[in-house]
């Protein structure tokens, strides 16, 4: 047993040797200064107009094509940045660790407006043809006019007094936004005042210690066949249709990460680091694959008929979307603390160590 | 995976061989074999036939095994446990006794030390709980004992107040003087002391001029004590000066009455006064003596 | 219903390890009462009460109650496994002051309790992925055993510290004042990147102070978050805060009952107008105001400060409302502790009276006065109002006695001068009269001496001090490695000393000695025969001196504070054989290098003139010595200096000494009062003035001071109170030391403390 | 060499100390209570005669002669008749 304490240190799988069904080829891949670093950000590239956009933690911004990988432009900005960028209407848009929300001009990398937030902000920053809203770690959630960084709006809520670290980021509608928030509620938002529409709590604190409370909904809502599904920390996973906020169905578990969806089913990564997948409509379990325990696995992407997860030690597991058997596995050579986004039959992959891959399956 | 030595698993003695073994400690004056074996016996049977019996014996083994604090600590817990059992006087007085102990140290008995110009603290706590023993167990077979003590330790609290009255004479703090006597007329009666208490208070008003309360002191004094040798407090300190020089300089002064003032002008006026009339002896040797 | 009846008896059930008398005692009911359902009802309360039921039922049968009881299982014992850096003792007395021991009653509700406890436990550790499961494995007996598994989990570090929203001073600047840091290099000593909610509660009104003692009084924290990561490893804090803007200060003014001219109190609390708001100045404004009240017996004045900001101009008004309350009297003093010390001895040194003004100067002033006699460890003193009066109050100080002076014994036996024996016993306190009492004897090859010395520092109750001594003594210089000749002397003095205000001393003594020299036949001395050819070599000496200390030190024992002069000039009365007179002067200065934080900075002078008059020669052994643990540490005992025709040591009559010292906290030691541990820089040297006559050349005899003579060394030093009396050591390295000094890197000594 | 510093001697306050203005507002009649609120708590108690109180207040400063002045005050069935003493209550007959 270990002689400086901490003996029953958790120590991840090992990892499972299987016949791959599948090669995974390596599009195109680049460099992104020294990334996003293993601070627990969950930093996920953003993919608008042919071009992927990415950021490492001490201030580089850059975005590639979509096609070959080629650098268009990239920008230093000198100041540590938390969360990844958020991309849309022509604007790349990061949030630095003083709270300041930057727009560059997506063609050209060019400084559009600077605005001083109050807090931190840790998951990148939602677009839609008008606003640019973030979710901040204090319980607020700020909109910003797109053109000029004004405050249209801003939602407040209280916060338990120790949370997850992260936030989720919310989904943005044209006239309406959907937020998961650290105390397990979920709001929607009028996009023209912040006013409150609906609002549901996801999950209820049980226990007594302030680590059996917490209810963060640190992943990102899922809009699947007009149903939103939210994942909850020690909470629930509840799907809610979002023009009446009828609850559909809810389902006693844990969950972090964001969801992914395909064939029917809602892929989770669980708390556990078990990779679940439910039946979207009946929340019925299809499979489980929990060989994955203890590697701290990020948020399950779909491409093609697999579903992948990334784990801490830089290995992507692809499993088929039917039982979820290993069908192939890929060494990304560093830590995948950030999520990763699937395109079009290609996964794009930020590592912590600031590699930028396009991988895709044949 | 525990690397020193497993738990230890005690073997569950019975009940009575505990007892039994702890109360022939006891007997045997092995207090420390004792105290272990009753702390055994209270953890494994809290409740059992014995456990009274055993909290006594702990306060008893405690106090001869020269552990004060434990003692009075079984104690309390005894009292607060079992407010009417037969023999809580038994606690108390156990309790008083330790306090009574650690008051006498290993000073007093070795060395020469005047205990009564000593920390009273101990004497308090103990004289406290044999009053309390006294006044809620007058029968109890310990009474008489508790009741001497208590004699031993009120003469020498009020011992302790006549030594400060006296250093506040010295001092000068007059009224003071006279409280710490007033304080053992008033609280430690019939004690030895009383009569110097009194006699502090007669010269302590005869120097604030307050001859009145003077008078009633020596008055009570002199009527319970008639043979008590009263002096005032000048005549009984001849000044310094006198004695340093053999008394060829200063002579005993009568009881200068302190000057009067009510207002600051006049103070101003009595000190000038004063300054002139300095001895001369008392400038040379910069007042040293007086 | 229920219809009274007299009880004829009652009769138990269901006991098994309690013993009856217990429930009978705590069942107010006897035979032969007449019971009520309400008087039922009270007795089965109080004797669910006594803790020792589950259940309790009673029953009827004719005229007997039937007591039945179902017994609450007792801990006999608490076992528990998986737990390593929280020892079984810590746990315990955790699970202890939360009411469960060994021997308790077991209440199945509590259980939940003590995971809750247990776990607080742990994540006071920073240990937040603890996990504590609980059994209860029941014994024979009505018993159970209460087994707890623990795994720890591992420590919670921070990453990650974050403020927004300062502008006026940058992130480093404000994260130095935290308390919680990054994980550095001494993170695995210090433990300060593990996160504790009272630390950051702690940091937050630092940051806070920080901000109003600089002028920004609408400072505000808007909000804190403290997050996790999952694997419960990391923690992030982020601190949002508002910093308004700079205030000055426009115009201070004092209300309410004064008690004090206004203008005095105004100049003593030096605001000005203008100068920035600081919340410091303010609170410190408002204790001068308060200690100036306290000085005239107003102990329960208090003083509010109302600052009122406006806004326009960005300024403070600060008004202080004043409520002197009564005038408060001392009615009783009361001393505890002084288990050896005579109670006169402690309230000779008071200056507040009984049944007078209270005054908070003088009650500060005994502290000290305490304090400097060296008796005590440490001094407290609580103020406990009188009941039933409103104007009274009874002082209560608290004093933890010390060893104070030393004892020394050794005892040996060498061929050459057969039995050994040295024997000192000097003491401050003697057996706790306050009075300062010494002898030795001692017989060595370096010294046979037999003296005595008393001194009673409160010959008069205002500190008049008088004391004498008598002594005899044989000391062979050569042997102390010195110029070798051997000193025989014995004599006897008498000393006065009286105070001429708080801090300073006047002390006159005489003394008469009879010295005789005898120099070493087999290694003549020229400076030493020259001496004796001019004035002989036997001497009646009547010596006078006059001396003056000036003590501002907080403390006589490792003083931490304040500074000490002392002057002294000794003179041969004309008349007695020889002619000389020795001015000596000795400083020290103490001040804390950040307060109360154990680093102190210390400065110590000591400078020596001697001279001879009336045309005699100086008298060589009367000259001052250098080197050695008392003067310049890393050289040996008294080798600086001059050198005599045999090249020894032969002091000098002029004598220029200093040193620096850094005093640091003593490490891995919980009671740091006992120790003083510091670094140190000693300096300077021994001269003559003129040189005596001597013609060999090993005797390079320069006149006057010489810069370049001067020795200095470093190194470091510690002392132990130990209870014979202080233990010191110093290990120097000498800088500069020149051919034929002699280096001693390790010195010791018992009875000097640095 | 009369300047050479003598030994020092603290100051030694002792009692009441007595404000004219407060003694002015003493009238006959008063209960105990009333006179302890304007003049405080008496140090002086008589242990033998409850119906008197006595406000001394007397200052030694250093060597200087000490300075005394003291007022005495009479209670008749608990409620205050007359004073004696240095200071003159303007509200109270003197006793005879």
């Amino acid at each position: 047993c270990g002689f400086w304490g901490g003996s029953d240190e958790v120590k991840p799988n090992e990892l499972v040797d299987f016949t791959s069904e599948k090669q995974v080829v390596v599009r195109w891949s680049a460099d992104v200064g020294n990334g996003p670093g293993d601070k627990f950000h969950q930093v996920v590239p953003s993919i608008i107009d042919g071009r992927v956009f990415a950021m490492s933690a001490d201030g580089k911004v850059a975005a590639f094509d979509e096609e070959t990988g080629s650098k268009l432009w990239s920008v230093e900005l000198e100041q540590s940045l938390l969360a990844g960028v958020g991309a849309g209407s022509g604007k790349a848009v990061v949030v630095t660790e003083a709270g300041v929300v930057i727009s560059l001009d997506a063609t050209t990398g060019e400084e559009l407006w600077r605005s001083q937030l109050t807090s931190e902000v840790a998951s990148e920053p939602q677009l839609n043809n008008e606003l640019v809203v973030v979710q901040l770690i204090n319980g607020k959630i700020i909109a910003l006019e797109g053109d000029s960084g004004e405050v249209r709006w801003s939602y407040d809520t209280t916060l338990p007094r120790l949370t997850l670290r992260g936030t989720s980021s919310p989904l943005v509608a044209l006239d309406v936004t959907l937020a998961g928030l650290d105390n397990g509620k979920f709001v929607a938002l009028d996009n023209t005042d912040g006013g409150v529409l609906w609002e549901q709590s996801i999950s209820i604190p049980e226990g007594r210690s302030e680590l059996e409370r917490m209810t963060d909904v640190d992943g990102k809502p899922l809009l699947f066949e007009n149903v939103i599904y939210i994942p909850s920390f020690q909470g629930q996973l509840v799907a809610i249709n979002p023009f009446n906020a009828q609850t559909l169905w809810a389902k006693k578990m844990s969950s972090y990460r964001s969801l992914a969806a395909g064939f029917g089913n809602i892929y989770v990564s669980e708390a556990n680091d078990h990779v679940q997948a439910l039946d979207s409509r009946s929340a019925a379990s299809v499979w489980k694959q929990s060989q994955l325990e203890n590697r701290q696995i990020n948020s399950p992407a779909v491409i093609g008929n697999t579903v992948a997860v990334g784990d801490r030690e830089g290995f992507i597991h692809f499993m088929s979307q039917i039982d979820g058997h290993f069908v192939a596995r890929f060494d990304a050579g560093s830590g995948l603390t950030g999520d990763m986004k699937s395109k079009d039959e290609v996964l794009y992959v930020l590592t912590d160590a600031g590699r930028l891959f396009a991988l895709t399956l044949n | 995976c525990s690397w020193f030595g497993g738990d230890k698993e005690l073997p569950d003695i019975p009940e009575q061989q505990l007892y039994d073994e702890a109360i022939s400690a006891l007997e045997r004056s092995e207090y420390q074999v004792a105290v272990d074996k009753l702390q055994l016996l209270e953890a494994r049977y809290p409740f059992g036939r014995y456990s009274e019996q055993a909290q006594l014996e702990l306060i008893y083994a405690y106090h001869n095994n020269y552990e004060p604090d434990a003692a009075s600590a079984a104690a309390d817990r005894f009292i607060r446990l079992h407010p009417s059992h037969e023999n809580i006087d038994y606690a108390y007085y156990l309790k008083g006794l330790t306090a009574f102990e650690q008051d006498r140290t290993f000073f007093e008995k070795y060395l020469p030390i005047d205990i009564t110009q000593r920390d009273p603290g101990a004497a308090l706590a103990s004289f406290e709980s044999f009053s309390t023993l006294l006044n809620r167990y007058p029968d109890s077979q310990y009474a008489p004992d508790a009741q001497k003590r208590m004699v031993f330790l009120k003469n020498r609290l009020a011992t302790y107040e006549v030594h400060v009255a006296r250093y506040y004479m010295k001092r000068g703090a007059f009224v003071a003087a006279a409280n710490r006597g007033r304080f053992v007329v008033e609280n430690l009666k019939e004690t030895p002391a009383v009569p110097d208490a009194l006699a502090v208070m007669f010269q302590a008003y005869t120097e604030l001029g307050m001859t009145d309360l003077a008078n009633s002191a020596q008055e009570v004094l002199l009527s319970n004590y008639p043979d008590y040798d009263l002096k005032t407090y000048r005549q009984e300190n001849k000044s310094l000066m006198e004695t340093a020089t053999f008394g060829l300089l200063g002579g005993a002064e009568e009881p200068v009455p302190p000057t009067r003032a009510i207002n600051p002008k006049a103070a101003e006026a009595a000190k000038e006064k004063a300054k002139q009339e300095r001895s001369f002896f008392d400038k040379i040797t910069f007042g040293v003596f007086e | 219903s229920f219809v009274p009846f007299a009880v004829k008896d009652i009769r138990l059930e269901g006991v098994q390890s309690v013993e009856p008398g217990i429930v009978f005692r705590n069942f107010p009911i006897v035979s032969g009462d007449t019971v009520s359902e309400a008087s039922l009802a009270t007795a089965t309360k109080q004797l669910f009460k006594s803790g020792y039921f589950e259940d309790i039922e009673l029953k009827r049968e004719g005229d007997y109650l039937i007591l039945k009881v179902r017994e609450r299982p007792a801990i006999s014992r608490i076992k528990l496994d998986g737990n390593k850096v929280l020892k079984d003792e810590d746990l315990l007395l955790g699970l202890k002051q939360s009411g469960l021991r060994e021997g308790d009653v077991f209440k199945r509700s509590a259980l939940d309790q003590i995971r809750l406890d247990l776990l607080r436990l742990y994540v006071g550790q920073g240990r937040y992925g603890a996990s504590i499961s609980t059994e209860v494995e029941p014994l024979p007996g009505n018993r159970v055993s209460l087994n707890i598994n623990i795994k720890e989990g591992s420590v919670a570090s921070i990453q990650h510290i974050n403020i927004i929203g300062n502008t006026v001073f940058d992130d480093e600047d404000l994260k130095d004042l935290f308390s919680l840091k990054l994980p550095s290099f001494w993170s695995f000593y210090t433990k300060d990147d593990r996160y504790a909610r009272e630390k950051l509660s702690g940091d937050l009104e630092r940051l806070r102070s920080y901000y109003m003692d600089r002028g920004y009084v609408k400072f505000a924290i808007d909000s804190t978050q403290v997050s996790i990561t999952p694997d419960k490893k990391n923690v992030f804090i982020t601190v949002n805060i508002h910093e308004g803007e700079k205030y000055t200060l426009k115009d201070v003014n004092l209300a309410g009952n004064l008690v004090i001219p206004e203008e005095e109190l105004v100049t003593s609390i030096a605001l000005e107008a203008g100068q920035t708001f600081s919340r410091k100045a303010m609170t410190n404004a408002q204790e001068t105001i308060t200690r100036a009240l306290g000085d005239q017996g107003y102990m329960f004045a208090n003083v509010s400060p109302l600052p009122e900001v406006n806004e326009e101009d960005k300024t403070v008004s600060l008004k202080f409302f004043v409520d002197p309350g009564k005038q408060t009297y001392v009615r009783r003093i009361n001393i505890k502790g002084n288990s050896r010390t005579a109670d006169e001895v402690v309230r000779r040194e008071m200056q507040q009276m009984e049944a007078a003004i209270a005054s908070t100067e003088s009650i500060e002033k005994t502290k000290q006065k305490l304090q400097k006699t060296g008796y005590f460890k440490s001094v407290n003193m609580e103020a406990s109002p009188v009941p039933g009066t409103d104007d009274q109050v009874d002082l209560n100080y608290t004093v933890e006695e010390q060893q104070s002076g030393q004892f020394t014994a050794s005892l040996g036996f060498a061929q050459s001068e057969g039995f050994i024996i040295d024997l000192g016993v000097q003491q401050d306190n003697f057996f706790g009269s306050g009075k300062k009492v010494g002898f030795n004897i001692a017989k060595s090859t370096t010294k046979r001496e037999a003296s005595f010395n008393y001194l009673d520092p409160y010959y008069t109750v205002d500190g008049v001090s008088r004391g004498f001594d008598i002594f005899y003594r044989e000391r062979d210089f050569e042997e102390d490695d010195v110029s070798s000749y051997s000193l025989d002397e014995y004599g006897a003095g008498m000393t006065f000393g009286y105070p001429i205000d708080d801090y300073q001393r006047l002390s006159f003594s005489l003394g008469i000695e009879n010295i005789t020299i005898n120099p070493n036949s087999s290694k003549p001395v020229e400076e030493i025969q020259s001496f004796i050819d001019e004035e002989g070599n036997s001497f009646l000496n009547l010596k006078g001196t006059l001396g003056w200390t000036n003590n501002h030190l907080n403390r006589a024992i490792f003083p931490s504070e304040g500074y000490y002069h002392s002057a002294s000039f000794e003179s041969a009365i004309p008349g007695s054989e020889l002619g000389y007179y020795r001015l000596h002067y000795n400083t020290k200065w103490y001040r804390p290098v950040v307060e109360d934080s154990g680093w102190i900075l210390g400065l110590k002078g000591r400078l020596g003139y001697a001279q001879s008059y009336g045309g005699q020669s100086y008298p060589f052994f009367k000259n001052f010595f250098a080197g050695g643990i008392k003067t310049i540490r890393g050289f040996e005992n008294n080798s600086l200096g001059p050198r005599d025709s045999n090249g020894d040591p032969f002091g000098g009559n002029v004598m220029a000494v200093g040193g620096a010292e850094l005093i640091f906290p003593m490490p891995l030691v919980e009671d740091k009062s006992g120790w003083r541990t510091l670094l140190f820089v000693d300096g300077g040297n021994v001269f003559a003035s003129d040189c005596l006559a001597s013609s060999s050349a090993s005797s390079n005899c320069q006149e006057g001071i010489q810069f370049d003579e001067f020795r200095y060394s470093a190194g470091f030093g510690m002392t132990w109170l130990s209870p014979m009396g202080p233990l010191s050591f110093s290990i120097a390295k000498p800088l500069n030391s020149q051919k034929g000094d002699e280096e001693q890197v390790f010195q010791f000594s018992l009875g000097q403390s640095f | 060499c009369s300047d050479f510093p003598g030994v020092y001697k603290i100051d030694i306050p002792q009692g009441n100390i007595i404000s004219q203005e407060a003694i002015d507002q003493l009238q006959p009649g008063m209960t105990p209570s009333q006179v302890r609120y304007l003049m405080g708590t008496p140090l002086v108690v008589d242990t033998f005669n409850g119906q008197r109180w006595d406000y001394i207040y007397t200052f030694k400063k250093g060597w200087d002669a000490r300075v005394q002045g003291n007022l005495s005050l009479f209670f008749k069935d608990g409620l205050l008749s007359h004073y004696s003493g240095d200071y003159k209550p303007a509200g109270l007959q003197e006793a005879q």
